[in-house]
């Protein structure tokens, strides 16, 4: 079980390292979104220090949903899930070793760039600590469940944005605790509960979302 | 039993009017504008489908 | 070995085929047959297990194989139209991560040979998105020559082949029948399997 | 197994066409009464609150619209999870016809919503959890209707879309309470709505006016149902027989 | 010329009403979007408020940037792009319509729906009505600098997150003026100067890109 | 006509041909083979000026066709191997709007008719996306009836097609030829053009 999952991830990730692009552009694109807000907002600090949990985790929900459309699609098209849907082990299985790929590319990045920018939104060093752990703790779960409608999605006409439709409000918990702890922070109420809950939050769906997401893979390849 | 004095009084809902009138005639509007959205589809739909049906039975007589 | 009962294909609100049955058993091959969009694809599919017929039922070994489930797959070696080799990865690479995937024991030694065999030596280390097209359906192609599991589905598999590669092939075909493998194939072209019985199903 | 072939024969589109098209006048006819008698209460009988003035009568639509969209998200679910586990055809199509209509109940919900909050609270709309998780239910709709549209085989599409709102409804739950504790963590809630001691006649009303929703709902559902098997079934002779029925 | 322009618009939008889904989902990612920030900011309406042009923006423009991958992507798909590069009169006419038609499918439904999210912002009349009119002027600049980056990445793989690096950099000035004009008429300056502004860069833009993009497309179809 | 000269095309960094020359007249058909991978797409894609090559040179009416662009392409029909239809419309409607995207006249009744040619008289008012691979096709080239611009380049025109459509083609290839027009074809299928001078050309 364990292996298969390891030869999933395995071979994502070596597929990653070979375009490279990936990797990084997941990353540019939180750090600009990141950037534009105190463009459109203006540049006072109060007003950005209490901004910024709120803004980091929209950016990095919008930059872990812009990868999601491929995670699926480029081995739909050349008919490796098709392979990997008749390989004699469960559908699941590989899903999960997708859907660590995925984070390990998508959203461990951010969570090591985070404190960077935390730092031009001048947060203090307790809220820097709590936003890498609650990014840490929560884009698994925005990974796993982004899965199921990168499933659902796989194929179909206007993908991207329908795919953003149907999992950004699936999103909400992820967003509102993740930003909650970095807020509960700043404001000393101390953020451990937010994590604990995030925490919670990514077990359950990645014991969950592998299945489902597989059960609509199912459903795109008949 | 009717608890309003005058119709203006109940045009008027106590000053709430606009609200009130507001969420009833728009209630009104989409539950009259649904079921004919609906029949007006089944219709069209029947009538494509008699089309094509036709169309069938003449294409491999 | 593999039966199928009465099957009804339904594809959007079209009725492709109705009470389709037909018995494959060791060493032989079921060649399908059909004009475009008959549906040969469809009931490929519904052989190996991705679409559900909308009726009727498939027995492998006398099992459905909807109850069977990962028994049945793990005879199975299906080779659709898409090549299912990875562009950025070499064909030596994309041989080894696809005999892991299925959960099979392939060294690098016998994947070299195999690779030899259909005509890529000295392209093992090239990335695939520089092979012709041909070159890429023979990476593909390759899988199927350390590949001993008993049930073969092919669709199309003579496809953007040249002469030699398809003369390749229908040996390699004959090889497995004679093993006693079963293989259920289509094909628009004309090509002669030496070895075996061969069944056709024709759809219309 | 007799059970099951009859479970099978009464969702079969063409038992459940004619039956849908004779029930359909009498939930129509239901919805009329049950609204006329639940506005009569309601608008000519039922007295002023003392709190919140007459503006308090959008409650005969708001709670109405808000708790059919709820329940409706339910019940789709429910005829997901049956289609999913027993492969019928009629529960896709049931799922299907419902979404519009449910999704125009949270519509109306949030717009009764924003036209009663303006008077009471000054705002057309607060970020408060009820509130916010009624709009994410309209975008579960809304995302639901998109998905089942993108796909063209419409046995796919029930499908997903099935999967779709199982997900969804074990979401909703999380999605309501995370936003509630959200909401209630950074201040005292702004919203209180006020549970006064409702006059009966406000309460009959408001059940009486749920009840006219409920029929109403259940009534368009029917229609579109019976639109979305003629479309699917166009290959089958009943629907053959049925359009030429229809000719005549 | 005109002719060619229009018979593209009417074909363009013949598709999008065929497909219902492209128009509605732009518009509901941009709602989503702008309705996320709250979740992850809090529920203070005083704040809110602040941010209210900036979020918007930023949304309206991530809404036109995710609906552009498809601007050429089907066309290319099917083989329509060939054609259209084939045809007798110049490819920049033909990009031209493209651009219109996307505008009209993705940037004025949001000009439209943004009074109503600026509602729940808690913005003041004159500032509705300035956004309005500043989505109005900006929306078209950027779906032709948008087609340039449609074009540039056309059948590129990861061409989603490629396209977000190319294009968000150059959306920043109508990002700055269009939520500047807001900014400007809330806090009494008046937005007359920037709304100006981004007329004349919506003009600019629409000059030049669709010959750039033509220019691209040809690349692409090598 | 049509004329090439000492033609190079480089794809990535592999040389596929070089040197490469003919002459088309009115009337005359060129006929392009080789094996896959061998060049045959690439060389149709410079000859209709969209891949310009490596060097060389390619003329008709004896000007460049990169100096004459917009009249070259007014004298140009393509028929790639995606068949250039949007699913979401009917056939009539594909018809009428790719005519009309290509500045052409089309009455609705002459594009009836050509769909009636083709065989898809009672699908006119189908989403394209319910129609078969082959009907599919078949819409494409429902273009070429009442196609009367000089130069037709078709590259497998017959791919996908079952019989009866195969004979319709080359008739409409014949008659094109048969009025002074010049073709350039690649195909693995083996047809016989009935009328008009077939130049081969092989490519290796
Ligand atoms: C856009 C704004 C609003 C939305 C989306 C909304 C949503 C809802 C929902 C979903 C329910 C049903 C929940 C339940 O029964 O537990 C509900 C019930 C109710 N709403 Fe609203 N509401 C809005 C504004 C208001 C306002 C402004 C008021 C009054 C000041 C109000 C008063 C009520 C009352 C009294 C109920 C019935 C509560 C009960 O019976 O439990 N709502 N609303
Ligand atoms: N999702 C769908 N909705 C509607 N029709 C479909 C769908 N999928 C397939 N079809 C139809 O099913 C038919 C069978 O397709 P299939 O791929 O099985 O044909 P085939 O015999 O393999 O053809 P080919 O020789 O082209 O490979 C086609 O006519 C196609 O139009
Ligand atoms: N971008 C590229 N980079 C590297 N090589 C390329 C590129 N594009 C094409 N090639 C190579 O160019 C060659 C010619 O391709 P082309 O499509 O012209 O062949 P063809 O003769 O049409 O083959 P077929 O019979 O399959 O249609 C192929 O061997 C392919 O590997
Ligand atoms: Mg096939
Ligand atoms: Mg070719």
């Amino acid at each position: 079980m364990l292996k298969i999952i390891l030869a999933v991830v395995g071979r994502d990730l070596k597929l990653a390292m070979r375009r490279q692009a990936d990797i990084v552009s997941a990353l540019f694109f939180f750090v600009i979104v990141v950037s534009l807000f105190p463009l459109g907002i203006g540049p006072e600090a109060d007003l950005l220090r209490k901004l910024a949990p709120g803004v980091l985790w929209v950016a990095a929900l919008l930059a872990t949903m812009l990868s999601l459309p491929r995670l699926f699609a480029d081995d739909h098209r050349d008919g490796t899930l098709e392979q990997l849907a008749l390989a004699p082990h469960p559908l699941g299985l590989v899903v999960t070793g997708k859907v660590i790929a995925h984070w390990l590319v998508s959203g461990l990045p951010l969570a090591l760039i985070a404190p960077v920018l935390g730092i031009q939104f001048d947060l203090s060093n307790d809220a820097l600590l709590v936003l890498t752990g609650a990014i840490l703790l929560g884009t698994p779960a925005l990974s796993s469940i982004g899965a199921i409608g990168a499933a659902l999605t796989l194929g179909l006409r206007g993908g991207g944005v329908l795919l953003s439709l149907l999992v950004l409000p699936l999103y909400i918990p992820v967003l509102i605790f993740g930003a909650g702890a970095v807020d509960a922070t700043v404001s000393g109420l101390g953020g451990e509960g937010h994590l604990s809950l995030l925490a919670a939050m990514t077990l359950a769906s990645l014991g969950f979302a592998p299945w489902a997401s597989a059960a609509a893979l199912k459903i795109a390849l008949e | 039993m009717i608890y309003w004095n005058s119709f203006a009084d109940f045009i008027h809902m106590g000053g709430y009017g606009l609200y009130v009138w507001g969420s009833f005639g728009v209630n009104v509007l989409i539950m009259a504008i649904e079921p004919i959205v609906v029949t007006r589809n089944q219709k069209a739909t029947k009538a494509r489908l008699k089309r094509q049906i036709r169309a069938e039975s003449r294409s491999t007589e | 070995m593999l039966e199928a009962d009465n099957l009804e294909c339904v594809r959007g609100e079209r009725r492709l085929f109705a009470g389709l049955g037909f018995k494959l058993e060791a060493g032989e091959l079921l060649y399908l047959q059909g004009r475009n969009g008959a549906g040969k694809t469809s009931l490929l599919r519904m052989i190996i297990g991705l679409l559900p017929p909308e009726a009727g039922e498939i027995r492998w070994k006398g099992q459905s194989i909807r109850s069977s489930g990962e028994e049945f797959r793990a005879d199975l070696c299906y080779l659709g139209h898409l090549n299912a080799i990875k562009e950025e990865l070499t064909p030596l690479e994309n041989l080894l991560a696809s005999a892991h995937l299925a959960d099979e024991m392939l060294s690098e030694d016998d994947a070299l040979d195999a690779l030899e065999q259909v005509g890529l030596a000295g392209r093992e280390d090239l990335a695939c998105k520089y092979l012709s097209q041909g070159q890429k359906r023979r990476v593909a192609l390759a899988r199927l020559v350390k590949e001993r599991r008993p049930l073969w589905v092919l669709d199309e598999p003579f496809v953007a082949l040249d002469v030699a590669a398809v003369d390749w092939l229908t040996s390699i075909i004959s090889g497995h029948l004679q093993r006693g493998g079963l293989a259920v194939m289509t094909t628009h072209q004309l090509v002669g399997i030496a070895a075996g019985t061969v069944r056709e199903l024709k759809l219309s | 197994m007799t059970d099951r072939f009859n479970l099978y024969k009464y969702a079969a589109p063409a038992t459940f066409y004619p039956l849908a098209g004779k029930l359909i006048p009498w939930f129509a006819a239901a919805s009329v009464i049950f609204g006329l008698a639940g506005l009569y209460l309601g608008m000519l009988v039922a007295p002023t609150d003392f709190q919140q003035g007459e503006g308090y009568r959008i409650i005969f639509i708001h709670v109405p619209a808000s708790w059919m969209s709820m329940f409706i998200y339910l019940v789709m679910a429910f005829w997901a999870a049956i289609g999913l586990a027993f492969n019928t055809r009629l529960s896709g199509m049931m799922a299907q016809a419902l979404a519009p209509t449910g999704a125009l109940m949270a519509f109306l919900s949030l717009w009764t919503g924003a036209l009663w909050g303006k008077p009471m609270w000054g705002a057309w709309w607060v970020w408060d959890a009820r509130l916010t998780s009624e709009l994410i239910l309209l975008f579960l709709y809304i995302g639901y209707m998109a998905l089942t549209a993108a796909i063209d085989d419409p046995r796919r599409a029930d499908k997903a879309g099935g999967l779709l709102l199982l997900v969804g409804v074990v979401n909703v739950p999380i999605i309501y309470f995370s936003v509630k504790w959200w909401n209630t963590l950074h201040q005292g809630s702004t919203v209180n709505l006020t549970k006064s001691s409702m006059a009966t006649t406000m309460l009959y009303g408001m059940l009486l006016m749920a009840l006219c929703f409920w029929m109403y709902s259940i009534a368009v559902a029917f229609m579109r149902v019976r639109t979305i098997m003629l479309e699917r079934e166009r290959h089958t002779d009943w629907v053959k027989a049925e359009l030429e029925g229809d000719a005549r």
